[in-house]
């Protein structure tokens, strides 16, 4: 059943024009996070909120396939398996950043880095930037991300459902 | 390798990571998840020879790489290894229990990472050095177990799970203050930067840490289920599937038996008390030896009347565990009150450790029986659908083999020899006798008789008699049999064979009131 | 001469040996695992026999640790309840290849009988107090798995568990008494020793007994010891007031009533006493009591004499009967051994092996009758003898050594304790007659249930007995040559004395002792001994005539309410279970109002506890003097919001509806995330407001679910809970207030202040800092990243929290 | 000066609309109230960035200003279809 006759013009309208503005600030706040307010967490959380205007003003139909392109197949299959497999991502990455700085210390340091062992590349020269800051931080951040998102969105989906 | 150090707790974490995606192919996921038992009790096993062969008795794992008391802190130690040994094998067999045991969908929603998370949060919670880390892991492991208690959904379940939900986030919430409070008090969240803290300054400087750490023995106690923080232990061991329920009441438990020990033996028992109702150069121990006294009274009287009168096997076997812990904590008091400046009368150190090592001893027998002793009751209710005693009966003669477990569980925690209950017991015993104490061979006994009334009820009552039409009918599954069997084995072996068992303990019992070895590792790697 | 190791080592272990093979033996004998079993006993006493005459100890390392080793002793009295042990064995196994014919659970009762026969071999054997410990409580286990045989009956349920809660936790009392006496060794000996007999360089208490028991009588621990050691041997053997389990257990097989009940494991307990008499009593010629040790033992001893006694003459069943009998004798053994004058001991020395052999024929007796006669009630039985001819040779035998006649071997014991109840009554005179008239006035009893028991095979046959068939030679075999025992050391007491009983004496004197002789066949020379042994048969035949009119009128006696210790157990019992409901009626009601302020206020308590007993003083705060301190811009604003906030929380309790409830609760979300704003916490606040969307969002898709009212408030309900609050409340003020004015002189923030930032002169790799500008996320990411991996899992549990909780529904444990 | 005065007026305002959020009497009386109250947190953190001139709270009401309408939509939408989520 389509809900487009449910919630007003303004209401679509607007939110079509937020939810982007919503997803961009979320990622902003994420990649910035690590010199200035923000980070995965609350960008997961705003990446949530996104997704919950759309539920709310759009409805579950349309987000699982205008947006997500998956079927409601059921219980764990849908929309709530894509929301498990990005919590799960989530988790392997945080968890897999960690690893890689023992491995890299075994590799790279003798053995001297313990699990998540967190370091910056700094990249000199760069046009305009002159240089860049890569935290490696940046990935268990980018675990924390998908976490929240998967695992809020899972929650959200599955009692919306009810 | 002090990489060795976080491979059970990475073993466990990627075990689960692993099984979450999985969940469409049963038999993948099922295999992936027993394997990664099997490699946990495999890094255990590594872990326990490293830090035993290591001279030192320490390996300590600095996260992240930030130094002590900055970063934080993984620390293994022979009370450390001691426990996760346990958890290792316990986590085997409930793992290897729940293939059959748990019903197809269960395990397909999320038994098996929510079964491995678990595991996360205990490995974490042996291991860390950091008060805040230990929050952590405890959120961990309760987390997984309100869902693994309230797996099966009904309205029995829901009720158990909430009242374990609910006490447990009271105490959460608790935990926190007192944390927050010794980060105020002290500056640091790191163990033994904090003994080390309270061991240098002067007890006025530090009044309030006494009162903090009550918080912290009180939040412990809640997840020892110590009367009377007992509340949640009946419901929730009987409404958990019957692996959740051995893993709560064999290592679960002894998660918080583990954290009273770490932080009132290695962490507070430098702490002066100014001078005042205990006399002078009281430590915090002549506070805590009266009170795990009256609440280890408390709870073998609770626990052990409680299952006298029980109607079900589960519900004899979760009142049971209050009892059986009162055993665990018993000892410990003792141990308390003859540490020097403990207001004992002779303060004799041999008894301290003594002490601890009678209580480490029951609670690795403890676990192991009372896995078993869940095991086969899960057995028999994955097969009859109950294990009210009216339908039960006859066992022994339907099917030996599970029976014989049960009773080799069951004379174990009544302290039977040869079994490793037995030597348990003997400990216990010979604290009290030791200390001179007629209340606590008083209650030991009382608390040993009881456990003979109920475990003998529930043995004629459910497994002798004529068998029931259930019983008569019913074939239980051999990999339930099997697990049962090898937990009996594996008491009567360690039973036989104590002295290694004893040996760990008294090295587990001396790591934990070592206060300035562990200080000496902790902070000592990164001078 | 020094036992051999290896002997006695094979001794103990051969039977456990047998006992794992047996499941697999009785897979290919079938029934005749009886021969193999009885073989096995064979095997134990030609190695036992094979020592005879040796004496000391053998030790195996076992838990060096604990000072525990499995210490192996031989002696006479080790000797000759080894002897007992595997000997009856012998004639037990094979019994039961004839009574066992065609019964249940064959594999499962020879195993167990084994590990019987081994567990006792090893209480006789074992010098380590914690070893003997183990194979005592062995023998509890063996015996609870026998006498629950018949696993379908009732009856042999209740008997079961009456004899594991009886013996068992008598056990344990022993095993506290054995704990205390090694303690108290520390100080007697300069070390903790658990060996009874000496072994290496480890002392033995035995050996060292005087300085033990000065240690004892200083440290006012010799009367404790010494009960807590009687209890476990009272227990074990059946003693006043624990005498009840014995009578129940005669609901296992006749065979194990024979072996266990009467001439083996309940003879454990005054092996204990004798054990123990060479520690407690004191050497010397004219030693006429012992403190502590006398008073219990012929106290416990002579009452359970006199009242087993009276009880087998109100007996019904023959197997009651000579429960009650067994009892009754062990009283002897044990009043024996509990007086301090020589005689004593050899009285109890001797009276083990005589009981063992008319007791345990009489069993077997018993177990031919009932067998072949089908009843075993005495009313029903009489006029035996044309039927059972051997058997009724054999009874007579053993019945009148039961009864103390003259020149049958139950006598010449039986006159030893006369001699030692006279000699100690004697010295002391006065009250003390009263020990060799008790004695006397038991016998009679004996002498009147013996007779009893005879009769059954002489006088007329009544016309409702059915047919009575001989019995099988399997079974009659042992009853006979156990009927020979009797006859043979009636004939030569001393013989049997010099072999065997006078070794066992030596071994239960104090210091070194010789053995003895008894006049044979009857003694001569009158004597106050021999008169109160002719005085128990007169008297005894003069009461014969009205054995039913006693009979009757002890029966009667015994169901004056309070007095029998039956109805203290079952009262107990059921007691206890009464008190059990009051647990999930008083303790855990299912209520979580309960629930939650027992643990509210068990914590307050406790922390509360530890602020008063640390004097922690009550800081001032200083923000309520000056506002100042709040922040000089945000000071009056802070103190709006935080007012504001109050105002929304108390709100939210009085909110008319769950929306309402929800709303307002927002205001206390706005007014945290100001509160972060104006304390400079941007990453906070932001944190703050998202969350609060959030939860307001989840919380509007639950509402309708939940139940609409909650029930209206009970004043009587919310003053206690108020009062819980209100103790709550006070405690994390008074926590907050003492921890924030707290000064540590360190402090850890100031590191990570330092090290997040990147700094200045930094390379192109840089591991060394947090290399950030936003202290809260580096902390998050990188100081503490592994505190945030732990919760990005709870985040991630609570997915599968919910999909578990949705998904499971109503599918339960079925599916 | 006139910085501090409009962090107390955001302040006195956050407490009348705190007052409507509380007494209702109706729920779209209180979402309103609600509204103004986040409104109000915006003003009050630029004006703490203008105070202190920290930028970095400029990014909280950025935030707060796009999503402080949704909880208005939700409970809106909870209001007229009773559900949500459809």
């Amino acid at each position: 059943m389509s809900t487009d006759t449910d919630t007003t013009v303004i209401a679509r309208t607007v939110v079509r024009v937020v939810v982007p503005v919503i997803l961009l600030t979320a990622v902003a706040l994420l990649l910035q996070g690590h010199n200035l307010p923000g980070g995965g967490f609350i960008a997961g959380v705003l990446t949530v909120t996104a997704f919950a205007l759309v539920y709310i003003v759009f409805g579950r139909e349309f987000l699982q396939r205008e947006l997500l392109h998956v079927d409601d197949d059921g219980f764990l299959g849908g929309s709530i398996g894509e929301y498990g497999r990005t919590f799960t991502f989530g988790l392997a990455l945080a968890a897999s950043s960690g690893l890689a700085a023992i491995v890299v210390g075994e590799l790279f340091a003798g053995g001297r880095y313990e699990f998540i062992t967190q370091g910056v590349w700094f990249v000199y020269h760069v046009p305009v930037y002159h240089e860049i800051e890569i935290p490696t931080a940046l990935f268990f951040d980018l675990g924390v991300y998908f976490v929240v998102v998967g695992a809020l969105l899972t929650i959200l989906a599955v009692v919306g459902r009810e | 390798m002090t990489d060795l150090v976080v491979a059970p707790l990475l073993v466990a974490l990627f075990t689960a990571i692993a099984t979450l995606p999985l969940r469409s192919a049963q038999r993948v996921q099922q295999a992936v998840s027993v394997f990664g038992g099997v490699l946990y009790l495999v890094a255990v096993a590594a872990l326990v020879r490293a830090v035993r062969v290591d001279a030192d008795g320490y390996l300590v794992y600095e996260l992240s790489n930030w130094e002590a008391p900055f970063g934080i802190t993984l620390v293994a130690d022979d009370l450390s290894v001691l426990m996760l040994g346990l958890a290792a094998v316990v986590s085997l067999a409930a793992l290897v229990f729940s293939v059959r045991g748990i019903p197809e969908v269960g395990q397909r929603i999320s038994y098996h990472p929510l079964y491995h998370l678990m595991v996360v949060g205990i490995t974490g919670s042996f291991l860390t050095a950091d008060v805040f880390n230990l929050f952590v892991w405890f959120e961990v492991m309760l987390m997984s177990s309100y869902v693994l208690v309230v797996f099966y959904s009904g309205p029995d379940e829901t009720r158990a799970a909430l009242h374990y939900a609910f006490l447990n986030l009271l105490g959460s919430a608790v935990m926190l203050l007192a944390i927050g409070g010794l980060y105020a008090t002290t500056g640091t969240l790191n163990m033994a930067d904090m003994a080390e803290y309270l061991a240098t300054v002067p007890a006025s400087q530090t009044t309030p840490v006494l009162g903090l750490s009550a918080l912290l023995f009180a939040v412990f106690a809640l997840k020892a289920g110590i009367v009377p923080f007992q509340f949640w232990v009946p419901d929730a061991y009987r409404a958990a599937p019957a692996p959740v329920a051995a893993m709560l009441a064999g290592v679960v438990k002894k998660v918080g038996v583990y954290a009273i020990v770490r932080l009132l033996f290695t962490v507070f028992s430098v702490a002066a008390l100014p001078p005042g109702l205990f006399g002078e150069n009281a430590t915090f121990l002549a506070f805590y030896g009266p009170v795990l006294l009256v609440m280890a009274i408390g709870s073998v009287v609770v626990g052990g009347l409680g299952a006298v009168g029980r109607e079900d096997l589960d519900g004899l076997l979760a009142y049971s565990s209050i009892g059986q812990v009162g055993f665990i904590v018993l000892p410990l008091a003792v141990a308390a009150s003859a540490v020097p400046g403990a207001g004992a009368e002779i303060p004799r150190e041999g008894l301290v450790t003594l002490g601890i090592t009678a209580a480490l001893v029951y609670s690795v027998n403890h676990g192991l029986a009372k896995s078993l002793l869940f095991f086969v009751s899960g057995a028999l209710s994955r097969t009859l659908g109950t294990v009210r005693f009216d339908a039960l009966g006859g066992v022994s003669e339907r099917n030996p083999t599970l029976a014989g477990s049960f009773f080799v569980g069951a004379l174990a925690l009544i302290g039977i020899p040869p079994l490793s209950g037995f030597f348990g017991k003997l400990l216990v015993f010979d604290v009290g006798a030791q200390a001179g104490s007629t209340v606590v061979l008083a209650v030991a006994l009382a608390g040993a008789i009881l456990t003979i009334a109920y475990f003998t009820l529930a043995w004629s009552r459910g497994f002798w008699g004529p068998p029931s039409d259930a019983v008569a009918g019913a074939s239980v599954d051999r990999s339930f049999v099997l697990v049962a069997a090898v937990l009996a084995v594996s008491i009567v072996v360690l039973g036989v064979g104590f002295g290694p068992l004893y040996d760990l303990s008294y090295a587990g019992a001396q790591a934990a009131t070592e206060t300035q070895g562990y200080v000496d590792a902790v902070l000592g790697g990164s001078q | 001469m020094q036992p051999e190791p290896a002997v006695l080592l094979a001794v103990l272990a051969l039977p456990f040996v047998g006992a794992a093979v047996t499941p697999l033996v009785y897979r290919v004998l079938g029934e005749r695992t009886a021969y193999f079993a009885a073989a096995v006993a064979t095997a134990c006493l030609a190695l036992v026999l094979s020592q005879h005459g040796t004496h000391g100890t053998v030790s195996v390392e076992w838990i060096p640790q604990l000072g525990v080793n499995l210490v192996l002793y031989l002696d006479g009295l080790a000797f000759l309840v080894a002897l007992l042990a595997s000997g009856v064995g012998i004639l037990v196994f094979t019994y039961s290849g004839g009574y066992m014919h065609g019964e249940p659970g064959q594999a499962k009762y020879y195993t167990t009988l084994l590990v019987f026969m081994g567990a006792m071999l090893g209480v006789a054997l074992a010098a380590d107090l914690v070893a003997l410990f183990v194979f005592w409580e062995l023998t509890s286990v063996s015996s609870f798995v026998l006498i629950g045989h018949y696993q379908r009956e009732t009856s042999s349920l209740y008997a079961s568990r009456k004899s594991m809660l009886i013996t068992v936790s008598g056990g344990l009392f022993m095993l506290v008494g054995f704990l205390v006496l090694a303690s108290a060794s520390t100080d007697a000996l300069g070390t903790s020793t658990f060996a009874l007999f000496g072994y290496g360089d480890v002392p033995g208490l035995v050996e060292n007994a005087d300085a033990v028991r000065s240690t004892l009588t200083e440290q006012g621990l010799l009367l404790p010891v010494v009960a807590l050691v009687g209890l476990g041997a009272a227990t074990k053997s059946a003693q006043v007031p624990f005498h009840i389990w014995l009578p129940n257990a005669m609901e296992a097989p006749t065979p194990v009533s024979a072996f266990l009940h009467s001439a083996t494991m309940v003879k454990a307990g005054v092996y204990l006493v004798g054990r123990f008499r060479p520690l407690f009593v004191p050497g010397g010629e004219d030693v006429y009591f012992a403190e502590a040790w006398l008073p219990v033992f012929v106290v416990l001893g002579l009452l359970t004499m006199t009242v087993a006694a009276m009880l087998a003459v109100s007996a019904t069943d023959i197997k009651e009967l000579l429960a009650y009998s067994t009892a009754s004798h062990l009283g002897l053994i044990v009043a024996g051994f509990g007086f301090a004058v020589s005689y004593g001991g050899e009285a109890g020395a001797f009276h083990i092996l005589n009981h063992a052999s008319f007791k345990a024929a009489l069993f077997l007796v018993a177990g031919i009758v009932a067998h072949e006669a089908g009843t075993r009630n005495i009313a029903e039985l009489s006029g035996l003898r044309d039927d059972l001819p051997i058997t009724t040779i054999i009874a007579t035998v053993a019945c009148l050594s039961m009864a103390g006649i003259p020149p049958f071997n139950g006598f010449f014991s039986k006159e030893l304790l006369f001699e030692a109840a006279w000699e100690t009554g004697a010295h002391f005179g006065g009250l003390w007659f009263l020990v060799p008239a008790i004695a006397v006035f038991g016998s009679i009893f004996t002498f009147l249930y013996s007779i009893r028991f005879l009769s059954l095979f002489y006088g007329d046959r009544p016309e409702g007995l059915g047919e009575v068939h001989s019995p099988p030679l399997a079974m009659l075999a042992p009853a006979a040559v156990l009927g020979l025992a009797v006859v043979a050391i009636s004939l030569r007491p001393n013989l049997a004395i010099e072999l065997v009983a006078g070794d066992a004496y030596a071994a239960v004197a104090p210091g070194e002792a010789h053995s003895f002789t008894v006049p044979w066949p009857i003694p001569l020379e009158p004597s106050p001994y021999a008169l109160m042994s002719l005085a128990t048969i007169l008297f005894g035949a003069a009461a014969y005539p009205f054995y039913d009119r006693l009979h009757g009128a002890i029966a009667r006696a015994r169901t004056v309410p309070y007095t029998s210790p039956n109805a203290y157990y079952d009262g107990g019992l059921a007691a206890l279970e009464r008190t059990s409901a009051l647990v999930p009626g008083y303790v855990q009601t299912r209520m979580f109002r309960t629930y939650a302020a027992s643990t509210m206020l068990a914590v307050c308590a406790l922390a509360l506890g530890g602020y008063l007993v640390a004097g922690v003083t009550v800081p001032v705060p200083e923000g309520l003097s000056s506002l100042t301190v709040l922040g000089l811009v945000g000071g009056v604003p802070l103190a709006v919001v935080l007012l504001v906030a109050l105002f929304g929380a108390a709100a939210v309790g009085i909110a008319d509806s769950h929306v309402a409830g929800v709303l307002t609760l927002s205001i206390l979300g706005f007014m945290v995330a100001i509160f972060y704003v104006l304390a400079s916490a941007p990453d906070l606040a932001l944190t703050q407001l998202v969350i609060e969307t959030l939860v307001l969002l989840i919380f509007l898709l639950v509402l309708d679910k939940l139940p609409a009212w909650y029930g209206s408030l009970d004043v009587r309900e919310a003053v206690p809970d108020a009062v819980v609050a209100g103790v709550v409340g006070v405690t994390v003020t008074l926590t907050v207030l003492v921890t924030t004015s707290a000064q540590p002189s360190q402090n850890i923030a100031s590191f990570f202040v330092e090290r997040a930032p990147v700094p200045e002169e930094h390379g192109p790799v840089l591991v060394d800092s947090g290399g950030g500008g936003n202290i809260v996320n580096v902390i998050l990411v990188d100081f503490r990243a592994f505190d945030t991996l732990g919760e990005i899992t709870v985040v991630a549990m609570a997915a599968l929290a919910v999909l578990t909780l949705v998904g499971m529904r109503n599918r339960g444990e079925d599916v | 000066m006139v910085v501090l005065g409009g962090l107390l007026l955001a302040s006195l305002v956050t407490l009348v609309a705190g007052y409507r959020v509380v007494r209702g009497p109706t729920t779209p009386d209180r979402v309103v109230a609600l509204d103004v109250i986040g409104t109000n947190v915006v003003a009050i953190a630029l004006l703490f960035a203008l105070v202190t001139g920290q930028a970095l709270f400029v990014d909280v009401s950025l935030v707060l200003t796009i999503i402080g309408f949704i909880s208005t939509v939700a409970v809106a939408r909870y209001i007229t279809e009773g559900d949500i989520i459809e």
